[in-house]
């Protein structure tokens, strides 16, 4: 779960890292007004508060010299779609002349068993096509030793003062994903100011949501995406159920995130589209979750065919055939269902299903050549 | 044989009052499993379904000799109750549980490689040796004894797959769901590095999937000039970059993540890829020829 | 430094602790009147907000059935002084029927070489006079270990459900107070409500400050006193001078802890009563610290003597009685300056103290001595 | 003998380019003290009055066989810098620094304990061998060797009572200073079981405060049968209950942390007990005539 750049920004400063002394700016005339008032020294950096990369290669960031530059810039900004998202608010930050831009990130990796820093001496927008970054391996958090870092840093890193000033900033950060269950902490670039002092320009923050138990941040922003969901994601949200819009027509309500994915693959190899990355695995006995998930694919209008593909084996089947038996009366839609169930009391399933005039596909390919075939039709 | 489970482990079950608990212990002993200890907290001396329960993994290990773990507890609770299997002896310790925090995972893999334990999970199906035993919800009938060991990132993918294998004749040592999580307790670098001294095991299918460097690790074996053959399947082709697809490492981050990359970094070390799930069967019988070799 | 109730619920709140859904009240009818509006529920306890102890014994908690009541609670509290500590706030909690207190905290301790973990089945305001809490030694955080706990409070708290709570809640302190620097984080009472919720009644947090550096709570709280305080006392804490008042007449400046402490024993001893423990051990080479000190006991009405007793050994004692020989000239008060300044360059003190007519006593008694009859004779 | 430091200590000093750190260099080896070598990252290759300096303590050690480290550096730094010397094999580290957070003595404290290091600190005025070597600031004139441990809470009080001590013809195995933290790298009752070890040492004459449990362990060591005589100070008899006393430690916070609980628990664990600071030289006197029988 990723936040704004300033929600990030509001954590490093929290854990005493400096960043740049920048104020939100909401949608609205009176929000800019207010705003305009709070900066009182020019030039500023506003910057587009959007989660999707490459803001900077889209115009999402621009230098205002004065209020009426700012005027200009944030009209501009709020009205322009960045990926598929549009600005909530905006950054204003006061435009700091940088001697040096460095790229410091702490992100949790398999291979080192958690936590690794990240560091390059030349950061900015361009660091992926430089050479990589170099890598410290921590593993639990109070592995962390400030020696090991820094024989890592010496070839990379000339300059010693921003060497330590890095080594110490890495502390901070590891401690800080530690203590508020984030997986990534991204400062890039990390500016070195005239003065010597590390700056973080920029920065990205992910939570780990399933910290939320422990850390009212995440909590609070799990909240929000679920407030700001509409009525029947909110539904499906509340069930846990993992949801990503895609751009085809078959509506797939999966179990597994890798079943999911498989399912995906075979629409597309027989010449169909998904309409979504659709996860409802609940736990083994709850199976009112397909209640929610079918309503909001009915209501969709992007989805012509509906595919129901599980195989579970915490999931017992007859349970979720009988889930779907109780649905079917409840939908105004007319779209068709193909079911593909499997798994754990599948035995029991053709009976259910006959019930509402359904039937089930052994395999998934003919489950999938059917919805792509009914999806064709529609 | 089979790697980590067989009909020796003796395993107790922690949070055996709840749900899962109470419905693994009927499965998994229907299967021919050793349960033969339950752990619940102030529940002590209570029974379920005839398999005792303790107060404390340290007693219920002194009192059977249970060896190995199964973990059903809520996910704040997770942490806990496994370094206490851990620290209490346990070889094996299984939690199946999503929603696990990353962090809690982190501290776990410590802990066990302190022990010099053996940790799957977290946000996995288990594992099982079909006809020997069982640590998970998969369908038993998907499965049967053989020569494949199977590694998997997914729970249905991973039952999806084995039953086309069992359809097709083919049988498994053991099947290994390493999880969806970005730390892991077993990789599947280490899981192959038991398959591989598994004398049973003969050629190995990986389920693989988008993000992560997991499938790395996996070409880095196949690529060894001793590796025992190497089927996989990689599923995402379909997914959207910088997207997360419901398991946490699902993420394509960078081109090295993509279904591209990975398939033909997988292929340029030798290993048969699966096109999709519907040709797990072919690549599978293909590294078995070449294990015939 | 210790937190007031209120911001102590704030922190454990935002690490996923259950704590009443309170309302702060600032002095000021308006304050009161927009509290009133915000508080939809009666009875709520009203607490004063103050560090000192034994708050409840001292009518500092009252309950109010309505807003009348509310009223007429604030206007008393607010005008009362609890130790030697007027409230600058209240909190208003939502009156819950509790169905036992409980204590728990986690605090610093030597003899565990780190955190401890306290727990007892009976908490409330009489703690002290029950059995000793249970102890849980930790040491380094990460060494936290449910099944340890669990042991420790089996044989004292009998209720499983109650155990694992308290458990989890144990462990989420401990995290907290290693993340955000704090040597003490107790909760007394920990209420069971019928429900079997534990939640937080009142809270007690203790953050080390010099966890500063990387925990903005503490670097706001220390900003915080040292603007309360007034222009002399600032400039003492600006030096990181350690100062607590005390009731006599001796202004004593000393330098380290233990040698401080030492000295106001001995003016003690010999009749006197020191006005402060006043500790001035700045680095080996500033010594521009002892004029605020200085100024600050000059402004004093209470203080008659002022006694500079130093034992130094990076602290270099030509410096010292060089920065008061140009302390000197700009002194206003006519207060008599006792010195004893020993250890290391001592040889070059005497004629450095003879230039302003001063002299050095070569024993701490005699200078004790001295300001103890000076005193007498003001 | 002596405890922790003597002339055979090979002394590394961290952060040696700073103020602190180039007159230690001076002062301890006008001592005689054996400083042979610096750290300083960054800085490696230059050389502070003779001692040269490196980027490493790894590297430090290798090229000059120290095995004890004095650290210098700025608080935020010192847990890093301290941690680096104890597992670069380092058998002695001190730490005079005040301003470190509690929470990174108790990781460096652990660190000493899982290298078998000893750490002296934080907040402390490190430790002297008089006539032998010293680690810290005192002023050598306090000292002369002789055959009383000192160990003390507080760096100018130690100076106070030993300058008292040596004017008296009363000389001193080793005076070290733990600290006013709560948590310490040294303990009291660590310090006192090394003070027993040392054939040397007749009596001990322990300097502390109020608060904290260190008193504690002073009584528990001298009710000891074996027990060598201890003779005590312990200042803040008139410091205001609840009021921090400059060291975090120093606070009266229940009964037992008052002084006179303390006073009272060491007199009747048979220490001699001093009245205040006038008085040390007596009870030590008294101490030592104990030990002579």
């Amino acid at each position: 779960m990723m936040i704004l750049e300033y929600e990030a920004k509001d954590l490093l400063r929290s854990a005493g890292v400096a960043v740049p002394d920048g104020s939100v700016i909401r949608p609205g005339a009176r929000a800019l007004q207010a705003a305009a008032r709070r900066i009182d020294s020019y030039p500023v950096a506003v910057k587009a508060q959007v989660r999707s990369g490459g803001r900077g290669k889209q115009g999402g960031v621009t230098r205002a010299n004065d209020v009426a530059q700012l005027r200009a810039a944030a009209k501009r900004l709020f009205a322009t779609t960045f990926g598929d998202e549009q600005p909530a608010a905006l950054l204003a930050d006061p435009w700091l002349v940088i001697d040096r831009e460095l790229y410091l990130s702490v992100t949790v990796d398999g291979a080192a068993e958690g936590y690794v820093v990240l560091y390059s001496p030349r950061g900015g927008v361009d660091i992926e096509s430089g050479a990589p970054p170099v890598r410290y391996p921590i593993g639990v958090p109070w592995r962390f030793r400030t020696h090991e870092l820094r024989a890592i840093l010496e070839p990379v890193e000339k300059d010693f003062q921003v060497r330590e000033r890095v080594i110490a900033l890495a502390q901070r950060l590891v401690e800080t994903a530690a203590a508020r269950d984030c997986t990534t902490i991204e400062i890039n670039p990390l500016a070195r100011l005239a003065s010597g002092e590390l700056v973080a320009l920029d920065a990205k923050v992910v939570y780990d949501e399933w910290g939320h138990f422990r850390n009212r941040d995440i909590a609070e922003q799990r909240a929000g995406i679920r407030r700001r969901a509409d009525r029947l994601l909110k539904a499906c949200l509340d069930m846990q159920h993992m949801y990503v819009r895609l751009d085809g027509d078959i509506g797939l309500i999966s179990g597994g995130a890798g079943m999911t994915m498989a399912a995906m693959d075979m629409i597309r190899r027989y010449g169909g589209r998904p309409a979504c990355f659709f996860d409802c695995s609940p736990g083994p006995t709850s199976t009112r979750g397909y209640r929610p998930a079918i309503a909001m694919l009915d209501a969709d209008p992007q989805v012509k065919v509906i595919l129901v593909s599980i195989f579970g084996g915490g999931t017992q089947m007859q349970r979720v055939a009988t889930a779907m038996k109780e649905n079917m009366p409840m939908r105004r839609s007319g779209k068709p269902v193909v079911f593909r169930l499997d798994g754990t009391h599948v035995d029991q399933v053709p009976g259910i299903l006959a019930t509402f005039g359904a039937r089930n596909h052994d395999c998934l390919e003919d489950a999938v050549r059917e919805a792509v075939k009914l999806a064709r039709r529609a | 044989m089979s790697i980590l489970l067989d009909e020796t482990n003796r395993i107790l079950v922690q949070g055996i009052t709840g749900h899962m608990g109470t419905f693994f212990v009927t499965d998994a002993r229907r299967y021919g499993t050793q349960v033969i200890a339950g752990v619940s907290p102030g529940r002590g001396g209570a029974s379920v379904d005839g398999v005792p329960v303790f107060n404390s993994v340290a007693t219920a290990c002194k009192e059977t000799g249970a060896d190995t773990a199964m973990v059903f507890v809520p996910p704040a609770a997770v942490q806990g109750a496994t370094i206490e299997s851990i620290e209490a002896g346990c070889r094996l310790v299984v939690a199946t549980a999503d929603e696990l925090p990353v962090r809690d995972a982190i501290e776990i893999r410590a802990a066990a490689r302190a022990y010099n334990a053996r940790f799957v999970g977290p946000n996995s199906p288990g594992l099982i040796s079909p006809g020997k035993a069982k640590m998970g919800f998969m369908p038993s009938f998907c499965y049967r004894r053989g020569d494949v060991g199977v590694i998997s990132r997914s729970g249905s993918l991973s039952y999806e797959a084995c039953k086309r294998l069992t359809l097709a004749g083919i049988g498994q040592t053991t099947v290994v769901g390493i999880g969806g999580d970005p730390v892991k307790g077993t990789t599947a670098a280490e899981a192959l590095e038991l398959f591989h001294a598994d004398p049973e095991t003969r050629a190995v299918l990986y389920l693989g999937e988008i993000g992560g460097s997991e499938e790395a690790a996996v070409a880095a074996y196949a690529a060894r000039v001793d590796a025992k053959p190497v089927a996989a399947l990689i599923v995402g082709a379909t997914a959207p970059p910088g997207k997360k697809m419901g398991h946490a490492a699902a993420l394509v981050g960078s081109h090295a993540d993509s279904h591209e990359a990975k398939t033909r970094m997988l292929k340029h070390a030798g290993v048969q890829v699966a096109a999709g799930v519907s040709d797990v069967v072919k690549s599978t019988q293909a590294a078995l020829a070449a294990a015939r070799n």
